[in-house]
């Protein structure tokens, strides 16, 4: 049967539009370097190392961990890099544990990396060919979809650009700074992508996350607490095919019942005490509180409209800002599992919500087609 | 009709300290590596001592000239070799390091590549703080 | 002195061949430029795809010449966005424009199109019914089909409003992509 | 402590593909053809794993569009490696061990020849820094490696000659092999070097390749598949990568990976390797351990066909084939990443009788 494992180390860096202080090696080892400190672990420890990261192309080094495995300390071990789109800093921590859980390895150290200011993201999106409309250019339609679908009022995605980057105020290591931000200049911001505002849309952020993982005899030995994992799932499914609903894809409904199964989560917004959620446009936020069952079918948005995903809400989701305040894309799957993390650890500083006990870290990418998730909890499974 | 197309793009690097000492020191017609805690020169220089991962601070400066340990020679170079005509590829160890440099060595033919053989760095007219600022090792 | 190093350039540029033709696709290409849209309709579902890729992504399995059905040059509006072109090395397009997602009738797939034709940005809507503005034959760069095998390629200039009802939303909720 | 977990099934595609033939579409049959005979259709897979690489085509997300073979629909538990297909057999294996499914698929592809310099190409592997500006390719790279193993063994470039001579007979029954037949060492001799001392024999010719394997836990393994090939151990180790701070001629983390393997433990009767040059056999030979009763590459090897990002997953196929088709009791196959064998997996099968 599988082995316990936990999360006794977590580290992320400064994250900006350009960490021009640091190499590619320098920004995966701030993190890494970071996550070993929390640990109370040093390189040595680490038995493997499993990095991610998005396409190759945006910083111009194919399979970057060739380069990089001496920079996080893998000499002699085993090192993997996992790439499945923008869930990719999520299914890479997924694996990470699953190295833990199989018994292959006891301490694991996983990393997860983007330095978009070495290249262009929209250069890479488009291959270089004319036409690229960038991420924002293939989700729009589908944020309209549900607009339309759901019947929510305009302001509702603004809403959730305000509250995200108030919330990456008290998030050190955020990207975007807003202060002053609100709703009304969310909603004069110009379209980039009509129905997204430049204001509800992600930035495009350098910056690293890394974790250590362990078994349960190492989380024992752990002097600081440890980030029990009570559930890991994936789930893929077709980008593109006749009678899709990407507005509410059921890979995403299938990897949230996956992982609540194995959590023991019947009712989520009950269950959860915060949520770090993949929204790199503003509506995603009620749109995937559907799909992961925090409300029914079109309600997503009333949830957001009631305050409920807001800091002193029921159920917060994003407390560190979330991918609307720093995007460096490889890591942003895994800043999310890190967070929920660091939650439940009572670890998360300046945002924590007080008395975390269960936590969900999600994460997507592709067409909206690669889901990954785990559910962390302060209690051992 | 065209049968191919060219994905081309200027990566701009952040260099950080150890790497950025290296290429200043290149600018400056220098050669920087780094020690290691265990003691080890590494040129070129990384921020870590790649069989522990601890990290490497300890600039040092090295010679220009050096040892071959291995050279292989290209009898027809590739358009993004350094050279546009024969020449070899050598890993050298310059006075003062303990592990080997990469890069070209014009050296006439193969015989002129062998190991234990000495060489010295030409550097490009104009140095800008770039790896091709060594234009290639010429024999000493 | 001067300032220590800090960034370094790394002009990269890598050639690739274009993929070859399939002969599905020169053949779809061919049936473009005698102004006919062609697709496959899998043996096992019965989904019409358009272009045919030669395979049904569901039932994964290779659907053939056999499979092949005519499709109409127009069809509906299904969802849109107005694109305000990011600027990056290698685009060209600088103008706002409408990127439409459309559902050809007959059609079980949709295609992502450009180009809309008398109509105001403002006015373009879900559910809005167009027909193909076909490039004049003999114009209808067939060559340029295929590469990526999503497209109509230049055979089609554009897309116009028919002046028919629009379809209701609902009728159109599955086909969002 | 480790679930058995057997290979089940392997198939390869065709080398031969129609013109403008998609990856998808060299997939699709393949993995068709590999899970229909032990008689499982795609939605008996419990996890799906695949490897490749984004700039073998110069795409973004191209390992996207290979769901569409894998059957995606409904959605399925799926991971992707941007690497060897190898090492999403190892990341299905992990998987495996949980105990609560029994049957992962594995799939890589790659279209080399979409490369117009597959040397230029592999170039953007190598440091952003020191290597990748100066235009360092990996073959160049692999003569480095060879001049380091010639001079540490005293071998010359007529010893390599005699090992693609073999390799290249040995082919001759492998339809998958871009190049095959009877040489002498003399004719081969007389091909021109490409880099010293890699002739152009010396030197995998790349092509398009895909391949797909079936692995199967526990004793359902044995009631679908008459000779399971049972994983014995797998492990991978990876090198510094620069060049110029390890001794190329000789591999630490092949070594590594063999002994956590357990190759030592009773031997192995085949090894296939993933020597996509011919001083890297000489090099892994040695760090794995494999004396001179070893038979090496059985199907010529990577010499004789580099289909690149599956090359890996190949070796560990025909190692699979050795024990399932060949009636060997115990093999090993080899997979590698990176310049100068930087990264090195291995995978020991048995027939557990």
């Amino acid at each position: 049967m599988a082995e316990r494992c936990a999360v006794v180390g977590v580290g992320m860096t400064k994250m900006s539009k350009c960490r021009d202080d640091v190499s590619m090696a320098g920004l995966v080892r701030e993190a890494a370097m970071r996550a070993l400190e929390d640990a109370e672990m040093t390189w040595a420890d680490v038995q493997a190392v499993v990095i991610g990261t998005a396409p190759d192309i945006f910083e111009g080094v194919m399979m970057p961990e060739l380069y990089l495995a001496d920079a996080l300390g893998a000499t002699g071990k085993p090192i993997m890099r996992v790439h499945t789109a923008g869930s990719v800093g999520g299914s890479t921590a997924v694996v990470a544990t699953h190295l833990i859980e199989s018994q292959v390895h006891e301490r694991v150290l996983t990393v997860a990396f983007e330095k978009q200011s070495e290249g262009d993201t929209n250069f890479a999106f488009s291959s270089g060919r004319s036409g690229g409309v960038g991420a924002g250019g293939y989700f729009a339609p589908h944020i309209r979809a549900y607009i339309e679908r759901s019947g929510a009022p305009a302001y509702v995605g603004p809403m959730v650009a305000v509250k995200d980057r108030k919330n990456a105020l008290k998030n050190p290591y955020a990207h975007l700074r807003i202060p002053d931000i609100t709703i009304e200049m969310v909603m004069e911001s110009p379209f980039v992508w009509d129905p997204i505002h430049r204001l509800e849309s992600c930035p495009t952020s350098d910056g690293a996350c890394a974790m250590v993982l362990t078994n349960e005899a190492g989380a024992s030995r752990a002097t600081k607490p440890p980030a029990w994992v009570h559930g890991t799932a994936v789930r893929t499914e077709l980008g593109w095919f006749p009678g899709r609903d990407p507005v509410n894809p059921k890979g995403g409904q299938d990897c949230a019942a996956d992982v609540y199964r194995q959590a023991g989560v019947t009712d989520p917004r009950a269950d959860f005490d915060v949520v770090e959620c993949y929204v790199p446009f503003s509506w995603y936020e009620p749109m995937w509180m559907e799909n992961l069952g925090f409300a029914d079918v079109g309600d997503g948005w009333k949830l957001t409209e009631s305050g409920a995903t807001s800091m002193d809400g029921d159920i917060p989701v994003n407390c560190s800002g979330g991918v609307l305040s720093s995007n460096p894309i490889g890591a942003s799957g895994m800043l999310r599992f890190a967070e929920a993390a660091q939650q439940v650890r009572g670890l998360a500083g300046d945002h924590q919500i007080a008395d975390a006990r269960r936590a969900l870290g999600h994460a997507y990418g592709g067409a909206a087609q690669y889901f990954s998730m785990w559910v962390v909890a302060a209690e051992k499974p | 009709m065209a049968t191919t197309w060219k994905l081309e793009f200027p990566y701009r690097r952040s260099v950080g300290p150890v790497i950025g000492a290296f290429l200043t020191g290149l600018r400056d017609r220098r050669v920087v590596g780094v020690r290691t805690a265990g003691g080890r020169v590494l040129v070129p220089p990384f921020e870590y001592d790649p069989d522990t991962g601890e990290p490497a601070s300890d600039l040092v400066e090295v010679g220009s000239a050096g040892v071959i340990e291995h050279g292989a020679w290209v009898g027809t170079p590739l358009r993004t070799h350094p050279l546009d005509r024969p020449f070899a590829w050598a890993l050298v160890r310059l006075d003062g390091a303990d592990t080997a440099l990469l890069h070209a060595l014009d050296c006439g033919s193969a015989a002129g590549a062998e190991p234990g053989a000495r060489v010295r760095i030409r550097w490009r007219t104009e140095t800008v703080g770039h790896v091709s600022d060594i234009e290639c090792f010429e024999p000493e | 002195m001067t300032d220590p190093v800090q960034f370094m350039s790394h002009h990269t540029a890598v050639e690739y061949s274009l993929p070859e033709p399939s002969r599905l696709g020169v053949h779809f290409a061919v049936q473009l430029g005698r102004g006919k849209i062609i697709g496959h309709r899998c043996p096992q579902c019965a989904k019409v795809y358009v272009p045919p890729r030669g395979y049904c992504p569901l039932c994964v399995v290779e659907t053939t010449d056999a499979d092949e059905v005519s499709i109409a040059d127009r069809g509906t509006i299904t969802t849109f966005s107005v694109i305000t072109p990011l600027q990056y090395p290698g685009q060209q397009e600088t103008e706002d424009y409408v990127q439409a997602t459309l559902l050809l009738d007959g059609s079980d797939t949709t295609l992502m199109v450009t180009g809309l034709e008398g109509i105001a940005i403002a006015d373009v809507r879900t559910g809005l019914r167009v027909e193909a503005v076909w490039a004049p034959d003999g114009e209808r760069g067939a060559a340029a089909v295929g590469v990526r095998g999503m497209g109509l390629g230049d055979a089609v200039k554009g897309w116009r409003p028919t002046g028919e009802p629009d379809l209701p939303r609902e009728q159109l909720a599955e086909h969002v992509l | 402590m480790t679930r058995d977990v057997a290979i089940v099934a392997f198939a390869q595609a065709p080398l031969d593909q129609a013109p403008g033939q998609t990856e998808t579409l060299m997939l699709l049959p393949t993995i068709t053809d590999a899970l229909n005979t032990v008689g499982l259709t795609r939605r008996d897979v419990d996890f799906t794993c695949s490897g490749s690489a984004d700039y073998l085509t110069g795409g973004t997300f191209t390992f996207v569009q290979m769901l569409e073979a894998a059957g995606a629909w409904p959605p399925i538990s799926e991971s992707h490696v941007e690497m060897d297909g190898a090492w999403a057999l190892y990341e299905a294996w992990v998987r495996l061990q949980h105990g609560d499914v029994d049957v992962a698929l594995v799939f890589s592809s790659g279209r080399a020849s979409a490369s117009a310099s597959l040397r230029e190409t592999l170039t953007f592997q190598l440091d952003p820094y020191y290597l990748a500006p100066i235009g360092a390719d990996y073959v160049s790279l692999a003569a480095l490696q060879g001049q380091a193993v010639l001079e540490r063994t005293g071998r010359t470039d007529k010893d390599l000659a005699q090992i693609v001579v073999q390799r290249r007979h040995d082919a001759i029954a492998n339809p998958h092999a871009a190049v095959s037949g009877d040489v002498s060492v003399d004719e081969l001799l007389r091909n021109d070097y490409v880099v010293e001392p890699l002739r152009t024999h010396d030197v995998g010719p790349a092509v398009d390749g895909a391949a797909a394997v079936v692995l199967v836990a526990g004793e359902r393994a044995r009631q679908i598949c008459d000779r399971p090939a049972w994983i014995a151990g797998l492990d991978h180790r990876v090198d510094p990568h620069y060049p110029g701070v390890r001794d190329l001629a000789q591999s630490k983390s092949a070594a590594l990976a063999a002994a956590r393997a357990g190759v030592g433990n009773g031997g192995v009767e085949v090894a296939e390797l993933c020597a996509v040059c011919t001083p890297e056999e000489l090099v892994l030979t040695e760090a794995l351990g494999l004396g001179d009763a070893v038979t090496i590459n059985p199907s010529g090897g990577a010499l004789v066909a580099n289909p690149v990002m599956v090359t890996g997953l190949v070796r560990i196929g025909e190692a699979f084939r050795q024990v399932h088709d060949h009636g060997r009791q115990r093999v090993l196959g080899h997979a590698s990443s990176g310049p100068c064998l930087q990264q090195n997996l291995v995978c020991v099968l048995e027939a557990r009788d």
